[in-house]
C-alpha cells in the first residue's frame, strides 16, 4: 500500500514531551497573569498575551498535550469558582457568629429578630422554612408519586407518550409566576373563605410551593420507575402476581433511590423557593403560636424570604445574619444532596449484582 | 427607485436609544429608593425621557408655567447646566428610577449605586447609626410633601371606622387591641385586626414611628404583616376585610380609604385638612444626593423643584406641593444654572 | 385477541404448490411431524398460532402439541421466533404492546386465548425462567415465598400474626422444598436471609427456578435460562430440568444444539422467519432430521 | 402443594351484579368527589336551593346513600349472594388509612362536641382503634366496606342534617383560621368521596388481590388526573388572562417601504430602492414603559433577558464543558472527581437567592459598584455552570466506550478522540441540558432582583450590542451597557407585584404569558430535542 | 458476571488424572504443543505472558508464536480469557485500569511492552475489529478516512485546501480500496455519504473492518465479529478473513468451532482460568485433539 515505509515502520517509541512543555509554560504564564491582576493590573496584558503565546503555540505544536492543559485549567477555574462562593458565604457569616454564637440557630425568646438591638436568631425563619417544606411536601410527595406510577405503569403509551414531556415543560414555570398566582389568587381565597387574620399563610405559600415541586417530582421519580428493568417486573408477573402487587413489590421498592432522589430533590426545591414566599408571606420573624398553626399572622418567614426582603437594608451584623441565613439553607441542600448520592450508591452496591 | 436629497430615514425619529455620534452622550442618571418618592421621581423620569417639544402643551408647555423657551422639555433643563440636545430628539442624558423603599436608596447612594437616593423619611432618622459626619454627606432637596394617612379595609370602613383617635392607632400597633370589636365606632361582628406595617428601613415605617411614637426605633409589635412597598399594601388592605395600615398620600383611593385622624382633640380628615402642616403624620418627601450635587443630578431636580414640577410631578401625584418659600429655599442649595 | 382470522393464514400456507421455498420445506416437513404421536395427553395444543409485532409476522401457523411431564426444546436460529412463541404459552406477550397474537392455544384442553381468561390464574399454573436470572432485590426466603405471600396461601407478618393465621412454619417447609427442588437448598440453607443478588449467575437463576416452583405450577417455561451462565452452572441447570420433568411438563428455548439434544425428550425447530420446520423426538430430529435445513442448521453450516 | 381439585378455574366468566353495584358506587363516590372540588373552586354556591334541598344537603343525602348502599353491598358478600373472593383481611394500608380517619373525628368529636378538654386523645385513640379493627379483623369483604360505609353514612347524616352546614363555623386555634360550612362540606365530600370509591373499587374486583388492585388503580389514577388537571388550569387561567393584554395592538401588513439606499456621488443624490415589506408591530413585546406609548410594553425586558441568558451561556458553558471533558475523559474517578461531582450536585440545588446573595456582596461593589447586567451573567452563569458540569458528564459518561475502543485501535490519539467522536456523540446530550438548563435560568427572579434589576417600568433596553470598546487595560473590552441595570421578564413580573397589581394588572398578566412563553418554549425545544435525539440511537 | 473462580473450577471439572488437575494437564499439553513449528518468521511471539483483573488472575503464563499471514483462531469456553489474550496483541488493555500485564509480546521482534513504546504507532500497525460493529455515527466515508485524516496522512476540508493540500483524490481511492477490501464497495459505493449507523449489522461489521483496513495495519484483531450477526452476513465475514489473510495476519477469536475450523490456519484452546491447553495446526486439534478436556469441548460436552 501506499503509505511511506517510515510510516509504517516507525520507531514504537515516542517521548511525550508535549505534555511537560506546555503545561510549565501555561502555568507560568497563568499564574503570572493572576499575580499581575492583584498586583500591578495594568501589566496584565503582558502575562496574559504570554499564555495566549503559549497556549497558541502548543495548539499548533502538541494539540493533544495543549487541550488537556487548557482543560485542566478550565477545571481548576471551575474548582475555584465554586469553591470562592463556598467560602465567602462561609466567611461572611463569620461576624454575626462571633455575635450571637450559636444563639443564632438556637435563641428562642420574645425578640428573635431586630437588626436595630442587634438580635439575630434565624429560629423563626428555620422554623418556617421547615413547615412550609412540610406542607409542600405533603401536597407533592403523594400526588408526584402517584403522577409518576401514573405515568409510567398505568397510562397506555400514547398517553405517556403526551404526558410526559408536558409535565416536564410544566417543570419549568418559572417560581415567580407561581408567586404573583400565589399572591392575587390563594392567598386572596384564603383570606376570603377561611377568614385568616392576615392576608398570607404558610399554608397557602406551602400549598404553591409544593405545586411548583409537583412537576420535577413527578418527572424525576417517573424517570426511575420507568428505569426498572422490564424482566424484574416480567419475572412477577409470570408467577402471576397482579401488575399492583408488583409495582408495590418489585417496582417501587427497586426504584426506591431514584424515587427518594425525587423526593428530595423536591425539598431542595422547596427550602430554596424565594419569591412565591417573598411575594406571599407576611415577614414576621416570629414563631407561630401555637407552633404548628401554619394559618396565624406568626412565623411566616423563612430563610429564602428573610435574604429576598432584607438584603437591601443590611450591613454590618444585620447582613451578616443574612449570609449566615444562606450558609444554613447552603448546607441543608448539601447535606440533603449528598444524602441521596449516598442513598443512590447504597442502592446501586446492592443492585449492583443483578438486573 | 427613487433619488432623494437626504437618506430616508433620517431626521424622523429613530427612538431614544440612538447615542451622540461621537458616541459621547452622558451616562444616564439613576435615581432609587423610596416607593411614596417614586410616583413623584417616575412622572418626573417619565416626562423627561419622553422629551415632549415646547407645542406639547399636554405634557411641557412651557409657558403655561411662565418658562419662556421654545426647547424641548429635557434639552430646556438639562440645557440649564450645559447638556447638549440629545439624538434624534431624545432628552441630552438618560434618566431612570428604580423602586424598593428608602433604607435601600440611601444604602444604594452610600455606596454610589445610584445618583440620587429617593426617600420619605429624614436621612438621620432613616440611618439613625450614622455619624454626624456621615450624615454630612448626604444633601437633602425636599421635593413635596406627604400627609400620611391611616386606611382601612373597605369592610372597616363601613362598618363604622371612619375616624380613628391616635390614641387607638398606638394601641392597635403596640398589639394592646387586636379586635375590631376593641375599636370604638366600629359596629360589627368580632374580628381580628390585621395591623399591616411597611418593612423595616422604610421611609413610611420610620416617619410612622417617629411621628406617632416620637421614636423611628420605637417598636411596633402589633404589627401582622409586613411589605416592602407602598403598592403591596394596598394591594393587601384592599383584598382584605379586616385591615388597618398606613401609607402615602398618593395610594389613597376608593378601594383603600382613608380615616379621619383624632390628635389631641384635633380632627383631621382626608380631603381636607391632612396637608396642614400641624397634622402629625405629615412628612418631607426627599430626594439626596451624595457628596454634592453634581449638573446632571440638579437638572432634573430643578425640574420637579420648579413650579412645572411641583404642579405636574408631585400634585398631580396626590401630594402637597412646596410653598413658594420652601421652593425657593431648595432651589438655592442647587448648583447655579449657566 | 383470540379470533383464529384466516384471511392472511391462507394466503402465508400454499398447501400444494411448489413455488416458494419455504412454504414447500414447510408444508413437507408438516406434514411429517404432524404425525408425531406421542403417549398420554397433551398439555398445550397450539393451533394456528400466528404473532405479529406491528407489521412484522413473527410466527406463522404454528401447530403443535406438548406432552406432559416431558422436556420439550424448541431450538432454531436467532430471531426465529422461539420466545415469542414461548411467551405465548402463558400470554407474557400481552405485556408488549406491539404484539398481536391470533390462533389457538389450549392448557389441558381449555383455551387460554379467549375472553374472561384470568391472567392470573394462568400464569400461576404456566411459570417461566428468563434468560437472564432476575431474582427480586429481597432475600433468598422473600424471593421464594413471593408468589405464595401474593396469592394468600400464605400470610406472614405482623397482621397475620395478630389474626391468629400466621404460616410461617408452611413457609420454612415451603422455601425448603422449593429450594430443594431447584437443587439449590446445600448451598444456601445457611443464608436465606441474605440478599438474593448476592448469589452467583447459577445459583441466581435456580433461585429463580425455585421461586417459579413455588407457585406450584403445572408447566415451567424456561428462555435459555442457561446462557447467561458458565458451563459448570449450565450443567448444573440442565439436571435440574431433566429432574423437573418428572413432575412438570417443560418447555425450554436452548440456541444450544448440544443442550437440547442432552435434556430434551422432544425438539421443535423453528427456522427463521418464524416457521415451524420439524418437531419429533429429539433423538430421531438430531440423528435423523427430514429437511435439509434443518440438518445445516443442526450440522453447523449456519446460525 | 394443591392438589388439582383446589385450583381456581382458568376462566371466570363473571356474575356481574357485584361489578355493576361497585360500578355504580365508585362512580356516585367520584362524582361526589369531583362536585366537592367544583364547590371548592367556587364553580358554583353550595348554599344554592336544587329541588327544595340546598346543595350542601343534597351533599349529605349523596354520601349517606353511598354509605348504605356500600354496607349492602359488603353485607351481600358477606353473606354469599353474590360471588366474591375475598381476602382473609382489607389489609393493613386501609386499616391505617380508616384508623387515621377514626382518630381524627374520635379526636374532634371528643374535642369538640363532647367537650373532653385536654383528654381528647382518649377519644381519639377509642374511635381510632375501633376502626382499624372493624377495617383488619373481619373478612376482607366486610372490613373494607363496614368502615367506609359507616363513615360515608355518619358525614352523610351529619351533613344532610345540617349539623355541618354554610353557617356553621370552626375555628379551633383562637386567632387562626375559620373552617366555614361552605368549605366544610365540599372538604367533606371530597375526603368521604375519595374513601368510598376507593372500597368500592375493591367491590368490583371482588375483594381480593384483584380488588386491591383496581382499587389502587383507582386512587392513583384519580389523583394523577387531578394533579394534571390542576397544572392544565393553573397554565390556561394564566393564557387566558393574559391572551388579550399581551396581543393588544397587534398590527401588521403589506406596506411599501425602503429597501435600500446609495449615496450616488455624481448625481448628489441618494439613490432610494423601495419594494414592499411586511409590516408587524406587536406592542406589548416591541414597547417600553414611556410616556407617549399607546399600549405600554415589555420589550425591555425580554431583551434583558436575552443578554442576562446569552452572558450566561457564553461564561458557563465553555468552562463547564471543559471542565466536563477534563473530569470524564482524563481525571478519571479519583477523590478530587468525587469531590467535584458532590459539590457541584450540591451547588446544582442551592437556592437562587444564595447566588443572589453572594452577588449582591462580591460582585456587584467590584463590577462597576452598581446593578449591573455582567453582574446577573456572572450570577447566572455560576448557577448555570453546575448543571453544564453534570449534564455534559452525564452525556461524556453515555458515550459508548465502544467508540473510544475504536478509535483508539485506528491508532488515534486522545484529544483526536475526544475531538473528532466523543464530543460529537456527546453533543445532543449537551445542548440538551444545557437548554434545560437555560430554560430554569431564564425564569430565576431572586438573583436578578438582587444584583441586575434596574428600573420596573424601563422604557428602552440597553444597548449592549453598539458599546463595545476596546482598551488597553484589563479587562481590554469593555461596554459601558453592560454594567446598567436591566429589567427581565421574571423580574417585570415582580416589579408588577411590588408596583401595585391592580393598576396593572393587565400587564401582569401579559407578562406572566410572554415569560411562560418564552421558558417553556426552551423546555419544550430542549425536551423535543432529546426526545428527537434519542429517537435517533435507537432507530 | 461469571467470575468463574478457580475454586469451583477444581472442584467441579475433576477429570481422570489425580491432584492439581488444571496445572498437570496445561503442562502436558504445553509439551506437545510448543513444538509446534511452522515456516516463516512469527508475527507475535509471546511468552509468559500474565494477566490480572485487579486480584483476578485471567491469562496464565501464556507462550505462543503466531505466524505471519494466515489466520489464527482462538477457541475456548466462555470467560477463558480470549479477549483478554487478544487485547494484550495491541495493549488495547491498557485502557482497562483494573488490568495488569507482565510477561512480554514482541511485535516483529520488537517488545511493546517496554517504557516508551508509542501506543498509537502500535496500535496503527496493529489493527482491531470488535464484537459488535461499532461504527462512528458519522458518514461512511467519514468512517473510513477518520484514521489516515488522523493521522495527517489526508488532509482535506477548508483548511487543507486553502493551504493547497486537498488530498480529496487520495482520499477517494483510499475509500474505495478499503471497501473493496473489505467486499462492501457493491453495496455502498452509492451512498458513501449516508450515515453508517444506517447500515446493517453485517454492513457495520465489514465498515469496521474497512476502517482498520484504511490504517493500513500489519495486524487485524478480531474479537468474535460475527457473534452479533446473522448467518449471511456472518457467512460474507468469514469469506473476507479468509481473503484478508493473503496479506494482513489476522487474530481471531470465536466462539463458535465450526466457524473456527472452516476459517483458520491455525487455533489455539484456551480453558477456564486463564490457560492455554493446546495451539496447533487447525485440522490437527479438531481431529486428533491431544488432551481429553480440548476434546470434550470440541464435542460439545461442555461449553
Ligand atoms: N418486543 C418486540 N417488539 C418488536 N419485535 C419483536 C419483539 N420481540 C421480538 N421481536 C421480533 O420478533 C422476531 C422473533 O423474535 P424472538 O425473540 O421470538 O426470536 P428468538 O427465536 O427468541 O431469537 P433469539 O434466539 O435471538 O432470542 C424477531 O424478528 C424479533 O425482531
Ligand atoms: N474489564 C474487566 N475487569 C475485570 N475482569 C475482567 C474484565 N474483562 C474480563 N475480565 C475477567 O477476565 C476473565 C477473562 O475474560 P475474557 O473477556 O478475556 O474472556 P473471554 O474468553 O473473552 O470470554 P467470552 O467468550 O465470554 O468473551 C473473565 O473471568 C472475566 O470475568
Ligand atoms: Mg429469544
Ligand atoms: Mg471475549
Ligand atoms: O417611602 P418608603 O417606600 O420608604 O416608605
Amino acid at each position: 500500500m501506499s503509505t511511506a515505509d517510515g510510516g509504517r515502520f516507525g520507531r514504537l517509541q515516542n517521548l511525550d514531551e508535549g505534555t511537560r512543555r506546555v503545561g510549565a509554560g501555561s502555568a507560568v504564564t497563568i499564574v503570572a497573569t493572576v499575580a499581575a491582576f492583584l498586583l500591578f493590573p495594568a501589566a496584565t496584558i503582558y502575562p496574559l498575551l504570554g499564555f495566549l503565546a503559549v497556549v497558541a503555540y502548543g495548539w499548533w505544536r502538541y494539540q493533544e498535550a495543549t487541550a488537556k492543559v487548557v482543560m485542566a485549567l478550565m477545571t481548576a477555574s471551575t474548582v475555584v469558582i465554586l469553591g470562592l462562593i463556598t467560602l465567602y458565604l462561609l466567611w461572611q457569616s463569620v461576624p454575626v457568629l462571633r455575635q450571637m454564637g450559636i444563639g443564632l440557630l438556637t435563641h428562642v425568646g420574645a425578640t428573635m429578630w431586630s437588626p436595630n438591638d442587634g438580635v439575630f436568631s434565624l429560629v423563626p425563619m428555620m422554623w418556617g422554612t421547615f413547615l412550609t417544606t412540610i406542607i409542600a411536601m405533603c401536597v407533592a410527595g403523594p400526588l408526584g408519586i402517584a403522577g409518576a406510577l401514573f405515568t409510567s405503569e398505568m397510562a397506555p403509551r400514547w398517553a405517556r407518550e403526551i404526558i410526559k414531556p408536558a409535565i416536564e415543560v410544566l417543570a419549568g414555570i418559572p417560581s415567580i409566576v407561581y408567586g404573583f398566582l400565589g399572591f392575587v389568587i390563594v392567598n386572596d381565597y384564603m383570606m376570603r373563605e377561611l377568614s385568616l387574620p392576615i392576608y398570607g399563610s404558610l399554608f397557602g405559600a406551602g400549598v404553591v410551593i409544593g405545586l411548583m415541586a409537583l412537576p420535577t417530582i413527578v418527572s424525576v421519580a417517573e424517570d426511575a420507575l420507568a428505569a426498572v428493568p422490564d424482566e424484574m417486573k416480567d419475572g412477577s408477573v409470570a408467577l402471576g402476581a397482579t401488575s399492583w402487587q408488583t409495582i408495590t413489590a418489585v417496582t417501587l421498592p427497586s426504584a426506591f433511590s431514584g424515587v427518594s432522589a425525587a423526593i428530595i430533590l423536591g425539598v431542595g426545591r422547596a427550602l430554596g423557593e424565594t419569591m412565591a414566599v417573598t411575594v406571599m408571606l407576611a415577614h414576621t420573624q416570629t414563631l407561630p403560636d401555637p407552633l404548628y398553626d401554619v394559618f396565624g399572622p406568626n412565623g411566616q418567614e423563612t430563610l429564602t424570604s428573610l435574604i429576598a426582603s432584607q438584603y437591601g437594608i443590611a450591613s454590618g451584623d444585620h447582613m451578616s445574619a443574612l449570609f449566615a441565613a444562606g450558609v444554613v439553607l447552603f448546607i441543608t441542600v448539601l447535606t440533603l444532596s449528598i444524602g441521596s448520592q449516598l442513598v443512590e450508591a447504597r442502592m446501586r452496591e446492592k443492585l449492583g449484582g443483578g438486573a | 427607485i427613487s433619488t432623494s436629497k437626504t437618506p430616508p430615514g433620517s431626521g424622523g425619529s429613530d427612538g431614544a436609544s440612538s447615542s451622540n455620534a461621537d458616541g459621547t452622550r452622558p451616562s444616564p442618571l439613576t435615581a432609587g429608593g423610596s416607593s411614596t418618592v417614586y410616583p413623584i421621581a417616575n412622572r418626573a423620569v417619565q416626562y423627561w425621557r419622553s422629551n415632549a417639544p415646547a407645542s406639547n402643551t399636554k405634557y411641557w408647555g412651557p409657558s403655561q408655567y411662565g418658562i419662556d423657551t421654545e426647547q424641548a422639555l429635557a434639552d430646556y433643563w438639562a440645557g440649564l447646566y450645559g447638556f447638549e440636545n440629545g439624538d434624534g430628539g431624545s432628552a441630552p442624558f438618560d434618566a431612570s428610577v428604580t423602586l424598593s423603599h428608602s433604607g435601600t436608596g440611601l444604602e444604594k447612594l452610600r455606596n454610589g449605586q445610584v445618583d440620587i437616593g429617593n426617600s420619605s423619611a429624614p436621612v438621620a432618622a432613616e440611618l439613625s447609626d450614622a455619624s454626624e459626619s456621615a450624615l454630612a454627606k448626604f444633601t437633602n432637596h425636599v421635593v413635596g410633601v406627604d400627609a400620611q394617612p391611616i386606611v382601612v379595609s373597605e369592610e372597616i370602613y363601613e362598618a363604622g371606622v371612619t375616624s380613628i383617635t391616635a390614641a387607638t392607632l398606638k394601641s392597635i400597633y403596640e398589639g394592646e387591641i387586636d379586635d375590631w370589636q376593641q375599636v370604638p365606632d366600629y359596629e360589627g361582628p368580632s374580628k381580628s385586626i390585621q395591623a399591616i406595617g411597611r418593612a423595616e428601613g422604610s421611609g413610611t415605617d420610620t416617619a410612622f414611628r417617629k411621628n406617632l411614637f416620637g421614636d423611628a426605633n420605637a417598636p411596633i409589635p402589633g404589627v401582622d404583616l409586613r411589605k416592602g412597598e407602598n403598592q403591596q399594601v394596598k394591594t393587601v388592605v384592599s383584598s382584605s376585610s379586616n385591615a388597618i395600615a398606613y401609607m402615602a398620600l398618593a395610594f389613597v383611593d376608593d378601594s383603600v380609604p382613608a380615616t379621619t385622624l383624632i390628635f389631641n382633640g384635633k380632627t383631621f380628615t382626608p380631603g381636607k385638612n391632612l396637608a396642614d402642616p400641624d397634622y402629625p403624620l405629615s412628612r418631607d418627601l426627599h430626594m439626596y444626593t451624595y457628596e454634592g450635587t453634581t449638573k446632571k443630578e440638579a437638572a432634573l431636580l430643578r425640574m420637579i423643584i420648579s413650579d412645572y414640577g411641583q404642579q405636574r410631578f408631585v400634585t398631580e401625584s396626590g401630594y402637597a406641593a412646596l410653598t413658594d418659600d420652601r421652593r425657593r429655599n431648595q432651589l438655592s442649595k442647587l448648583p447655579d444654572t449657566q | 385477541m383470540s379470533d383464529s382470522s384466516t384471511t392472511e393464514t391462507a394466503e402465508d400456507e400454499q398447501p400444494t404448490t411448489t413455488t416458494t421455498t419455504a412454504g414447500e420445506t414447510v408444508e413437507e416437513v408438516q406434514d411429517e411431524w404432524i404425525e408425531y404421536d406421542f403417549d398420554g395427553p397433551a398439555k398445550f395444543s397450539a393451533t394456528d398460532l400466528n404473532v405479529w409485532y406491528g407489521d412484522d409476522h413473527a410466527l406463522h401457523d404454528i401447530t403443535i402439541d406438548i406432552p406432559e411431564n416431558s422436556v420439550t426444546a424448541l431450538i432454531g436460529p436467532s430471531g426465529c421466533g422461539k420466545s415469542t412463541f414461548l411467551r405465548c404459552l402463558n400470554r407474557m406477550n400481552d405485556r408488549i404492546k406491539a404484539a398481536r397474537v391470533e390462533g389457538s392455544v389450549e392448557l389441558d384442553g381449555e383455551e387460554i386465548y379467549q375472553e374472561g381468561v384470568d391472567l392470573v390464574e394462568l400464569r400461576k399454573r404456566v411459570g417461566q425462567v428468563f434468560q437472564s436470572p432476575n431474582p427480586f432485590p429481597k432475600s433468598i426466603r422473600d424471593n421464594i415465598a413471593y408468589g405464595p405471600r401474593k396469592h394468600g396461601d400464605i400470610n406472614t407478618g405482623l397482621l397475620a400474626r395478630l389474626l391468629g393465621g400466621d404460616d410461617r412454619e408452611r413457609e420454612e417447609e415451603l422455601v425448603e422444598r422449593c429450594l430443594r427442588g431447584a437443587a439449590l437448598w446445600e448451598e444456601v440453607s445457611d443464608r436465606l436471609d441474605d440478599n438474593a443478588l448476592g448469589l452467583s449467575g447459577g445459583q441466581q437463576q435456580r433461585l429463580c427456578i425455585a421461586r417459579a416452583l413455588a407457585v406450584d405450577p403445572e408447566v415451567i417455561l424456561m428462555d435459555e435460562p442457561a446462557s447467561a451462565l458458565d458451563p459448570i452452572a449450565t450443567s448444573k441447570i440442565e439436571d435440574l430440568v431433566e429432574d423437573l420433568a418428572e413432575e412438570y411438563t417443560v418447555v425450554i428455548v436452548t440456541h444450544n444444539m448440544q443442550q437440547a439434544a442432552r435434556i430434551s425428550d422432544q425438539t421443535a425447530v423453528f427456522l427463521t422467519g418464524g416457521h415451524l420446520v420439524e418437531y419429533g423426538d429429539t433423538d430421531q430430529i438430531f440423528e435423523n432430521p427430514q429437511s435439509q435445513r434443518v440438518e445445516d442448521y443442526i450440522t453447523g453450516k449456519f446460525g | 402443594m394443591n392438589t388439582d381439585a383446589s385450583r381456581n378455574d382458568l376462566v371466570k366468566r363473571g356474575n356481574s351484579t357485584l361489578g355493576v353495584a361497585a360500578v355504580l358506587l365508585a362512580a356516585g363516590a367520584l362524582l361526589g368527589a369531583l362536585l366537592g372540588a367544583l364547590a371548592l373552586f367556587e364553580a358554583f354556591a353550595v348554599t344554592d336551593a336544587v329541588a327544595g334541598l340546598s346543595i350542601a344537603r343534597w351533599f349529605g343525602v349523596l354520601l349517606a346513600g353511598l354509605g348504605v348502599a356500600l354496607l349492602g353491598v359488603g353485607a351481600t358478600s358477606r353473606a354469599g349472594l353474590v360471588r366474591s373472593e375475598p381476602d382473609r383481611t382489607a389489609g393493613p394500608v386501609a386499616g391505617v388509612a380508616f384508623s387515621l380517619v377514626g382518630l381524627v373525628i374520635g379526636g374532634l368529636l371528643a374535642s369538640q362536641t363532647l367537650g373532653f378538654g385536654t383528654l381528647w386523645p382518649i377519644g381519639a385513640l377509642i374511635v381510632g382503634a375501633v376502626a382499624l379493627l372493624l377495617t383488619v379483623y373481619p373478612r376482607g369483604d366486610l372490613g373494607a366496606t363496614l368502615p367506609s360505609g359507616l363513615l360515608s353514612l355518619f358525614t352523610g347524616i351529619v351533613v344532610a342534617t345540617g349539623v355541618i352546614a354554610p353557617g356553621w363555623s370552626w375555628s379551633p386555634i383562637p386567632g387562626s383560621f375559620t373552617l366555614p360550612g361552605d368549605i366544610a362540606v365540599p372538604l367533606l365530600a371530597i375526603v368521604v368521596g375519595f374513601l368510598v370509591a376507593w372500597m368500592a373499587a375493591r367491590a368490583y374486583g371482588g375483594f381480593g388481590t384483584q380488588g386491591k388492585q383496581a382499587s389502587a388503580y383507582l386512587l392513583v389514577s384519580a389523583s394523577a388526573a387531578g394533579m394534571l388537571a390542576l397544572l392544565v388550569v393553573l397554565v390556561s387561567y394564566i393564557v387566558v388572562r393574559g391572551w388579550a393584554p399581551m396581543t393588544e395592538g397587534v398590527k401588521w401588513g403589506l406596506f411599501w417601504a425602503n429597501w435600500t439606499y446609495f449615496y450616488v456621488p455624481p448625481i448628489h443624490r441618494y439613490v432610494v430602492i423601495d419594494g414592499p415589506v411586511l409590516w408587524f408591530h406587536w406592542p406589548f413585546v416591541m414597547n417600553g414603559h414611556a410616556l407617549l406609548n399607546d399600549v405600554n410594553g415589555i420589550m425591555p425586558a425580554i431583551v434583558g433577558t436575552v443578554w442576562l441568558v446569552l452572558g450566561a451561556i457564553v461564561f458557563a458553558v465553555p468552562l463547564g464543558v471543559g471542565a466536563a471533558v477534563f473530569l470524564t475523559e482524563y481525571a478519571g474517578q479519583s477523590r478530587f472527581t468525587q469531590l467535584v461531582e458532590v459539590s457541584t450536585n450540591g451547588l446544582w440545588s442551592t437556592p437562587s437567592i444564595v447566588y443572589g446573595l453572594f452577588g449582591w456582596a462580591f460582585l456587584v461593589p467590584r463590577l462597576g459598584n452598581g446593578f449591573s447586567i455582567l453582574s446577573g451573567q456572572l450570577v447566572l452563569g455560576f448557577m448555570l455552570l453546575p448543571l453544564v458540569i453534570i449534564t455534559s458528564r452525564e452525556a461524556l459518561t453515555s458515550v459508548p466506550n465502544a467508540y473510544r475502543d475504536a478509535s483508539a485501535a485506528l491508532g488515534v490519539g486522545k484529544w483526536e478522540t475526544i475531538k473528532s467522536v466523543v464530543l460529537p456523540a456527546a453533543m445532543p446530550g449537551v445542548t440538551t441540558g444545557i437548554i434545560l438548563g437555560i430554560g430554569r435560568i431564564a425564569g430565576e427572579t431572586a438573583p436578578i432582583l438582587l444584583v441586575a434589576a434596574g428600573s420596573p417600568f424601563p422604557s428602552d433596553a440597553p444597548n449592549v450590542l453598539t458599546s463595545f470598546q476596546l482598551s488597553a487595560t484589563p479587562p481590554f473590552v469593555t461596554n459601558d451597557a453592560l454594567l446598567q441595570a436591566t429589567s427581565a421578564l421574571p423580574y417585570q413580573l415582580y416589579a408588577v407585584i411590588t408596583a401595585g397589581v391592580n393598576k396593572n394588572a393587565g400587564l401582569a398578566w401579559g407578562t406572566a404569558l410572554v415569560l411562560l412563553l418564552v421558558v417553556l418554549s426552551f423546555y419544550a425545544i430542549g425536551i423535543a430535542s432529546r426526545i428527537y435525539f434519542r429517537k435517533r440511537l435507537e432507530a
